[in-house]
C-alpha cells in the first residue's frame, strides 16, 4: 500500500469502512466535522450501508444503539460537548453489551468552551461518563496513522468483547493532515454476528434490554460485565515506552500531548537529562502494572496533560505512592509547545536532584 | 363447537402486569393478532421504551430491543437502516413521543424512515405514578398538576399527531381508541394499515391510540373506558389524519 | 338451542367487568369469591344466550376469555 | 531536522493548496510531514492560513510556534505573523501586494512579485504557485520535480490546469 | 420544631423552599417523583416561584441554567439515566460559574437498569460526567434528616463558591419515610445575586459564556475554576468518624451503605472487634487528608459500596500504598444488610490477622 | 444635512465577523433599531446557542446568556420563569432550532412561554462548515449531502413554523427574509410585533428569517440573495403564518 | 433493640395506611423509625407491602431482610413473605380471608378476624386498624394512645373518619 | 442641488457589492483598491443623483454606510 495524505478525521472514515464499518449516524460539531464529510461521501452510497446525519448527538447514539443490536458494524463521532450528550445512550449500550466505536476527537471545555483541541474528557471517557457501572475500552492515538490503525482495532476489539469502544482523539489529530497507509482492505461481505436481532427466522424470538425489576437480575449483568472487563485489563493493555532504559524520570502523557513531550525528551536527552516516556494507548484499560513496576526503579514520574490533572490519578493509583508524581498542564485548548514541556522537564528534573549523563 | 376466539400465538403465556382495564394489554393483543395474521413473527423488531409496557417483550413473542425512553424512533431508525428487511415498530407512550422524545420522532418522520409508531396516548405519565403528560387535559390533576393542568402556565394538550401530518415523510396517521369493541376493531384496521404502508416502503406511519388508564386517571374502569369517548376524544379528535399510501 | 359458549380463566381475570359492560346478552356476572390475586373474576352465566358473538373476547384487556361458537 | 513554514494570506488567494502541494511533495520525499490548516471561527474573517512542517524524523507539534519561515501573500499577513518567526528565518513575501516594512533585522526577506508574475501568465490565480516554486528554491525542504509530481496527483481530476501550475511553479522557481 | 414523617424526596423539596429555592424544573422518573410532585404541590403556586415540568431532562437542566443566569434559587433532580442527559448541561453551568443544585436519587444501572437504590454514579458525580475540567460539589447523605440539612447547605455553598452543588442520594432514601426536623424558615424575601443578567438597568450590558476562539481566554477561565476548587478542597470537605479511636480496621462507606455499615460495625464491636467507620459526607472534595492521616496508624480500609468499586479508588488515591484496601460491592440495586456487612468485615477482619479486644 | 441613517446605539462598535454579504449581521441590525426603537435596552435578555452568530453578544449592547445547541428555547424559559419582567429573545439558526432543539422549541411554543425566537433559517449549518440542515432544499449539495438532498433518505425540508402554528400557545408566528429592501422591511416589522406579543404578554412568538449564507451555498453575494427569493421561498412561502395577537 | 414488620395484602387493603400509622406513632414516641413502601413495577400486580422499622437507636437499614413480624391480610402475601420472618417472629394472619396453613414451626401466629370485626363495626375498610390495633397489642412496639394520637393527626382533614378507626384500634387492641 | 449623500466606511466594508446593486441611482460602485482586510470596497461617486433615500444603508449587512439628507 502507498501513503495518503489525509485529514486525521478522513482517516477514521476509510480505516472504519475498511474495517466493515456499515452505519454511521453522526452530527456535526468542530472540529471533527471532516469524519462525517467523509462517511456522508463515501459510506452513504456504499452497497448494504447506510449514512444517517441525525437530529441530535442523542439520537445518532441512539441509531448506534439500534444498529448494533442487529448485528452490523457502526459507528458513531462527536466532540466533547455532544459527547457530553451520548452519556446516557453510551451506558445503554454498555449495558445490552452491544459493540460500537464513538469516536471523540476532544475540544476544549468546559461548557461551550472552544473548538481546539484539549484533553480535558479524560475522565469522562474513562470512568463513564454516564450512569451505572460500566466501562469503555479508551484508545488514544497520537498520529494519523495510529488513528487509522486503532479504528481498525477498535472494531475488532467491539465485536471481541461487546463492550463499546472510545477513540479519544483530539482536535488538533483531527483536524491535520499526515501521510497515512491502510493496511486493510474493506471487506467484500460484512462480518455477521450470530446474536443479532434480525427478526425471529429460524429460532425463538430475542430480547435486548437491561430493565429488570429484580435487583440480582441487574447484579448478574453487571458481574458478568466485570469479568469480561477484568479479560480485558490482562488482554488488551497497550502502551508505547519511549527511552525508558536508563530513565531517571519518566514523563507519563497520552495522544497528541505525547507527540509534543517526545519532542521535548529528544531535546533534554541531547542534554544529558535521563528522561525517558510511558504513553498509555490504552487508557482504559490503563497500565498500572507496568507503571508500578517502572516505579520500583524510577522514583520520579512528570504527567503531562492539555488539562488540569485527569490521568495524573491514574498514575498515582498505579505508583501507589512508591514514586513522586509531578504535573503539568494546560487546559482550554492550548497547545503546549515541544520546548515549554522541555524546560518543565528540565526544572523538574533539577529540582528532584537527578544528575546529568556524562 | 369451534373455538372462535383464541389467545393469539405472538402472545406468550405470561399474566399481564397492567392494571384491570388498562389499554396497553389490549393493545399488546392487537398488535399479536397482526403478527399472527400477516404472519410476519420473524421477520419483526418491536422497540418498547420505559412506561407501563416497557415490558412489553415479556407478552410479545417478536424480537424485542428495549429503548432508552424517548428515543424509539431514533433506535428504530438504526435498526431500519441496519436492516431494511426488517418490519420495525416502535410502541410508545405519550411522555415518551410527545415529551422526551419530540426531536426524535419528528425527525424520523421527516425523514421518512420506513418504521412504525403505535403510539399510546393515556394522557398522563403512567409508569412513574401519574404525573402530568403533555397530552394530559386542561384541568385535569395529576401528580404534577395538583390543582389541574393550567393553560397559562403548561400550555394545552399537543397534537403530536397533526403536527406530524405536515411532515412528507409522514405517509399515515390515523388516531384511534380502545375503548370500545367498534374502536378496538378499527384500531386494530388502523395498524394493520400502518404495517403495510411500511412493508410497501411507502414512509413512516403512526397510529396514535386513546387509552383507559384508571388506575392514575383514579376512575373505576367502566368511567375511564366512558371517558375516552367523551371527554379524551373530545379534545383528540378519532379518524384518519393523513393517508398519502393509496392502499 | 346453543349457539356459543365461552370460557374464562378466572385465575387471570382481573375483574375489570369490562366484558360484562359489553356483553350484547349480559351473560356475564361478577363472581362471589376473590381469586388468588385478590379480583373478583368475571363468571359466565351459561343459559343458552350466549351467541358467541366474541365482542368479550374483543374488549377482554387480559385476554383471559376464549370463544366457542357452532 | 525540523522546518516548519506558515502560508497566509486572503481567503481567495489559494493559501491552503501551497501549503497542501508543499506537504504532498514532502510525503513523496518519503518525510515525515503534517499540515495543518487554521480553522474555525477564524475561517469568516476573509483570510486563510496554514502551516507545514517536513521533518526526517517524527514531528512533535504540527503548530508552528516558532516556523523557519512565513509565506506572506498580503500584508495584513504579514503584519500578524512576523513576530512568531524563528530568529534567522526567512519571510517570503507577495511584493505584489506587500510593500515590506518590516521591523525585524534578524529576518531574511525573499520578495516575491507572485501577481505579477501569475498575470504575466494569465491567470492571477496561479500566483500561489509562483510563490511555491520560489519558496522551494530558497527553503530547499523539497525538490522542483516531486513538487511537480505532486501537483500532477492533485490535479489529476483537471489535468488542463496542470500544465499552468507547472509553468506557474517552475517560474517561481526560477525566479532567483 | 417539630419533626415530621416525611419521604426522602419530599424532605428535599421541603427544606429546598425552606432555602429560598425560587425555581425548580424536573422531569419524572423513579425514584425520585415524589421530589417532583412535592415541588408542583408546592413551589408552583408561590408567589414569586416557578415549577415547571420540563418535557425532558436536558431542558431541565437548560432552564436551570437560565434561571440562574438571572440570580435566583434554583434546582433540578432526576435519577441515573436522566442524570446522565444532564451532563452536558451541568458542564455549561460549571463552566459559566452559575449556582445550581442537582439531585440525583441514583438507581440501579447501566442502561435503563432499575429502579432500586444503587450507588453506582460515584465516578458521574465526582469526576464530572460531563466534558471538561470541571467539578461539582458533591454532597452524599444518609438519612431523611441528612437529606433536608444537606439541601439547605447545597443551595449556600453553590452561591458561595458558584459550583453546582451535587446532592447524590439514592431511590432507597428518596422512597423512605422518616422523621425530620427542619431548622429553618423560609425566607420571606429570595436572596438576589448582584452579578445576575435582569437587563441593563443602571449599568452596562453584561454576557455569560463560554465560547471564545482564544485559548488562553479559555484557559483563564479554567484556571480560575481550579483555584476555587482549591479553596472548596480545604474549607469544604466533610466526613464522619464512627469508632475510629482505637480501630483496627476502618470502613470507609457513603449514604445508605454508610448507614447499613453502621450497624454492622456495632454488631461486630459487639463481639470485640475493632472496626470503626470514616464516613465521606462530601464526596467531592474528599477526605483524602484525613484518611491519609488515619493511614499512618490504621493498617486497613474495607471499602464497601453498592456498585463494582469506584470510591475505592478515591481511598486508594488517600493511602497511597500505605495500608491495604479491600473492597466490597453489590451493583445493580441490591441492598446489602448489615449482618451480611457484618460477615465480610469479620472474615476481612481475621484474614487480615487482626485479634480481637480482650 | 441632517444624517438619516447612523449606526444603532445598541449595536456595539465591533466588525462583524461574519461572512461578505451574510444575512446575520442585517438581522443583527434589525434587533438593535428596535430595541432603540423600543426603549426596552435595560430589559432585554438575549439567548444566542452556537451557530455563526455564536458572538451576536459581541455586536448587541444588551443582556446576553449563551446557550448550549438547540438549548434556546428552554434556557430563554428557565429566564423568564424567574424574571418574568423581562423582555427575553433567543437567536437560533436552522440546525439549532429546527434539528437538535425540536422538542424545546415545540414543547415551549406551547407552554406559551412568553419568549420570542428570532429563527435564522439559511438552509444550511453555517458555523460548522456547510453540512445540511433539516432546513436544506431538496437537491442541495452540502458538505454532508455532498451527492445533493435526497428525499428518500434524508426526508424533505421541515417546515417548523408551520408545524409550531398548531400549538396554542404560539400566538405570532411568520416568515420573512433579509434579501431586499422590502424584505428587511418588512421583518423588522414582523420582529417588532413579536416582540410587542411578548411585552403583552400573549405567549410565544416567532419570526422565521431566510437569510442568505452565500458562502456555504457556493454563490456570490447577489447571487445568494436573488436565490433566496427564488428557490428558498419557493420552499418556504414568506408571509404570516399564524396571528392570533390581535396586534 | 430493632423491630421490622412488613405490612402485606391486596391493594385497597389499607395496608399501607397501617404501615404509616404505626411509623407516626413510633415517632411520637420519639423513636427512630423507618417507613419504606414496596414500589415501582410490582405497583401494578394489586398488591402492596410496606415496611416498618423501629427502634431505640439509629436504623441502620430501612430493608426488611429478616423481620420479626409479618402481617399478612390475604393469602397470596403469606405465601410470599413467610419465608422472611426470623426465626421466633410472629405473623398476624387476617383470619377473614387466611386459612392459616404455615408450614414454620418457629413462629407465633395471631390470627386475627380482620374482615369480620370491621364489618361488625359497619366497614370493612377499618380491617386495616382492627388488625394493626391487635399488632400493638401482641407486639408492644408503640403504646395504644400514642397510635390513636397518631390517627388523630393523619385524619386531621378527615375528622369524621377518627371515631370509626379509633374505635376499630381499640376493639382490635382489645382482642386478645 | 445635492439632495444627499452617504458615508462609506471604507475599511470596515466587505465588498459584497450588496448596496451598488440595490441603490436606485446607481451611485455606488467598487472602489479599485483593496481595503487592509482584503475587500474591494464600495465606493461613493457624489454626483449630486443621491436622493439621501438610504436603501443602501438598509441592505448594507455591515453597516458601514451613514446617510445624509436635506
Ligand atoms: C431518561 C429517562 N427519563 C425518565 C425516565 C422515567 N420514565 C419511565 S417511563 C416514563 C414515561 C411514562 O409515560 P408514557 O410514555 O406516557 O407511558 P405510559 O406509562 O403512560 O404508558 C418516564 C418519565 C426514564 N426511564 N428515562
Ligand atoms: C451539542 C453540540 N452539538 C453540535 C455543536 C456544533 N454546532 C455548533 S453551531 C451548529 C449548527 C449551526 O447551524 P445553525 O444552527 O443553522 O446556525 P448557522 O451557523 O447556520 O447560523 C452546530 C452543529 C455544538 N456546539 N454543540
Ligand atoms: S398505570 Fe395506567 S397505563 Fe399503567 S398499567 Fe396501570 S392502567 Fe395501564
Ligand atoms: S360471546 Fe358474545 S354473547 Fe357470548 S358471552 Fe361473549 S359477548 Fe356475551
Ligand atoms: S374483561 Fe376480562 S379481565 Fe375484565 S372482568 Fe371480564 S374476563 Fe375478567
Ligand atoms: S458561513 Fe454563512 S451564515 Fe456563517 S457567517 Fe458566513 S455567510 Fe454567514
Ligand atoms: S442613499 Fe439611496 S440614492 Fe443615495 S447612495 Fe444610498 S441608495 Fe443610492
Ligand atoms: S453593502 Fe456595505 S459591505 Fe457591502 S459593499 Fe456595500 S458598503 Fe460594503
Ligand atoms: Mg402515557
Ligand atoms: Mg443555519
Amino acid at each position: 500500500m502507498t501513503k495518503v495524505l489525509m485529514y486525521g478525521n478522513s482517516a477514521i472514515g476509510e480505516a472504519a469502512i475498511r474495517a466493515g464499518c456499515q452505519c454511521y449516524f453522526g452530527y456535526p460539531i468542530t472540529p471533527q466535522n471532516e469524519l462525517t464529510e467523509y462517511m456522508a461521501a463515501h459510506l452513504g452510497r456504499r452497497k448494504g450501508c447506510s449514512f444517517v446525519q441525525a437530529e441530535s448527538e442523542i439520537a445518532a447514539i441512539n441509531m448506534v444503539y439500534g444498529a448494533s443490536a442487529t448485528g452490523v458494524r457502526v459507528m458513531t463521532s462527536s466532540s466533547s460537548p455532544g459527547i457530553s450528550l451520548k452519556q446516557e445512550g453510551i451506558s445503554y449500550i454498555a449495558a445490552c453489551q452491544l459493540p460500537a466505536v464513538i469516536v471523540n476527537m476532544s475540544r476544549g471545555g468546559p461548557g461551550l468552551g472552544s473548538i481546539i483541541a484539549a484533553q480535558s474528557d479524560y475522565f469522562q471517557a474513562t470512568r463513564g461518563g454516564g450512569h451505572g457501572d460500566y466501562r469503555t475500552i479508551v484508545l488514544a492515538p497520537a498520529s494519523v496513522q495510529e488513528l487509522a490503525d486503532l479504528t481498525h482495532r477498535a472494531f475488532d476489539l467491539t465485536d471481541k468483547y461487546r463492550v463499546p469502544v472510545l477513540i479519544l482523539g483530539d482536535g488538533m489529530l483531527g483536524q491535520m493532515m499526515e501521510p497515512v497507509e491502510f493496511k486493510h482492505t474493506a471487506p467484500s461481505t460484512p462480518p455477521v454476528r450470530s446474536d443479532a436481532l434480525r427478526g425471529a427466522k429460524g429460532r425463538s424470538s430475542k430480547i435486548v434490554k437491561t430493565f429488570t425489576s429484580k435487583p440480582t437480575e441487574l447484579e448478574e449483568i453487571n458481574w458478568s460485565l466485570f469479568r469480561r472487563y477484568q479479560l480485558i485489563k490482562s488482554n488488551e493493555t497497550i502502551f508505547e515506552t519511549f527511552m525508558a532504559k536508563d530513565a531517571q524520570m519518566m514523563v507519563v502523557a497520552f495522544g497528541i500531548s505525547a507527540r509534543i513531550a517526545k519532542g521535548a525528551i529528544k531535546s533534554v536527552r541531547a542534554n544529558g537529562l535521563k528522561v525517558g516516556m510511558i504513553r498509555p494507548i490504552s487508557l482504559w484499560p490503563f497500565p498500572y502494572e507496568k507503571i508500578k513496576q517502572m516505579a520500583e526503579k524510577i522514583k520520579n514520574f512528570l504527567v503531562f496533560e492539555m488539562n488540569m490533572g485527569q490521568m495524573v490519578e491514574d498514575v498515582q493509583l498505579a505508583v501507589e505512592g512508591s514514586a513522586d508524581v509531578s504535573f503539568y498542564g494546560r487546559p482550554g485548548g492550548v497547545i503546549p509547545t515541544p520546548s515549554e514541556f522541555a524546560r518543565v522537564i528540565s526544572r523538574n528534573y533539577f529540582q528532584k536532584g537527578l544528575k546529568i549523563a556524562k | 363447537m369451534k373455538k372462535v376466539y383464541a389467545r393469539p400465538k405472538v402472545l406468550k403465556k405470561a399474566v399481564f402486569h397492567y392494571c384491570p382495564g388498562c389499554g396497553h394489554s389490549i393493545i399488546h393483543r392487537l398488535v399479536a393478532e397482526l403478527v399472527d395474521e400477516m404472519d410476519i413473527q420473524d421477520n419483526v423488531i418491536g422497540v418498547p421504551p420505559p412506561g407501563c409496557s416497557v415490558f412489553a417483550y415479556n407478552y410479545l413473542d417478536v424480537d424485542m430491543l428495549e429503548s432508552a425512553h424517548g428515543r424509539g424512533a431514533a433506535v428504530a431508525t438504526g435498526i431500519k437502516r441496519a436492516n431494511p428487511d426488517v418490519l420495525v415498530f416502535t410502541y410508545q407512550g405519550d411522555g415518551d413521543l410527545a415529551a422526551i422524545g419530540t426531536a426524535e420522532t419528528i425527525h424520523a418522520a421527516n425523514r421518512g424512515e420506513k418504521i412504525t409508531a403505535i403510539f399510546v396516548n393515556n394522557a398522563v405519565y403512567g409508569m412513574t405514578g401519574g404525573q402530568m403528560a403533555p397530552t394530559t387535559l386542561l384541568g385535569m390533576k395529576t401528580t404534577t398538576s395538583p390543582f389541574g393542568r393550567d393553560e397559562t402556565t403548561e400550555g394545552a394538550p399537543i397534537k403530536i399527531s397533526e403536527m406530524l401530518a405536515l411532515v412528507k415523510g409522514a405517509v399515515y396517521i390515523e388516531r384511534t381508541a380502545v375503548n370500545s369493541p367498534s374502536n378496538i376493531k378499527k384500531t386494530k384496521k388502523a395498524l394493520r394499515k400502518a404495517f403495510q404502508a411500511q412493508i410497501d416502503n411507502l414512509g413512516y406511519s403512526l397510529v396514535e391510540i386513546l387509552a383507559p388508564c384508571p388506575t392514575n386517571w383514579k376512575m373505576s374502569v367502566l368511567d375511564s373506558w366512558k371517558w375516552v369517548d367523551e371527554v379524551m376524544a373530545k379534545e383528540f379528535p378519532l379518524g384518519v389524519i393523513k393517508d398519502t399510501t393509496g392502499l | 338451542m346453543k349457539k356459543g359458549y365461552i370460557e374464562i380463566n378466572q385465575e387471570l381475570c382481573k375483574g375489570c367487568e369490562i366484558c360484562m359492560e359489553f356483553c350484547p346478552k349480559d351473560m356475564i356476572s361478577p363472581s362471589d369469591k376473590l381469586n388468588a390475586s385478590g379480583y373478583m373474576p368475571a363468571s359466565f352465566t351459561d343459559d343458552g344466550e350466549c351467541t358467541g358473538c366474541a365482542i368479550c373476547a374483543l374488549v377482554c384487556p387480559d385476554v383471559v376469555i376464549e370463544v366457542f361458537r357452532d | 531536522m525540523i522546518s516548519k513554514t506558515i502560508f497566509a494570506g486572503f481567503g481567495g488567494q489559494g493559501v491552503l493548496s501551497m501549503g497542501l502541494n508543499l506537504a504532498q511533495a514532502a510525503m513523496l520525499e518519503d518525510k515525515s510531514v503534517t499540515y495543518l490548516p487554521a480553522y474555525g471561527a477564524e475561517m469568516r474573517g476573509g483570510t486563510a492560513n496554514c502551516t507545514v512542517a517536513i521533518s526526517n524524523e517524527e514531528i512533535a507539534s504540527p503548530v508552528a510556534s516558532s516556523p523557519e519561515f512565513l509565506v506572506a501573500m498580503n500584508s495584513p499577513s504579514l503584519v500578524r505573523f512576523q513576530n512568531q518567526v524563528k530568529s534567522g528565518g526567512v519571510f517570503f513575501i507577495n511584493s505584489s501586494l506587500i510593500e515590506a516594512n518590516v521591523s525585524r533585522e534578524d529576518i531574511d526577506i525573499v520578495e516575491v512579485p507572485a501577481n505579477e508574475m501569475a498575470e504575466e501568465l494569465g491567470n492571477l490565480k496561479c500566483a500561489n504557485m509562483v510563490m511555491l516554486g520560489a519558496f522551494t528554491k530558497k527553503s530547499k525542504v523539497v525538490s522542483l520535480p516531486t513538487l511537480i509530481k505532486g501537483l500532477e496527483e492533485s490535479f489529476k481530476k483537471k489535468p488542463k490546469l496542470i500544465g499552468l501550475n507547472t509553468t506557474a511553479l517552475t517560474n517561481g522557481y526560477e525566479l532567483f
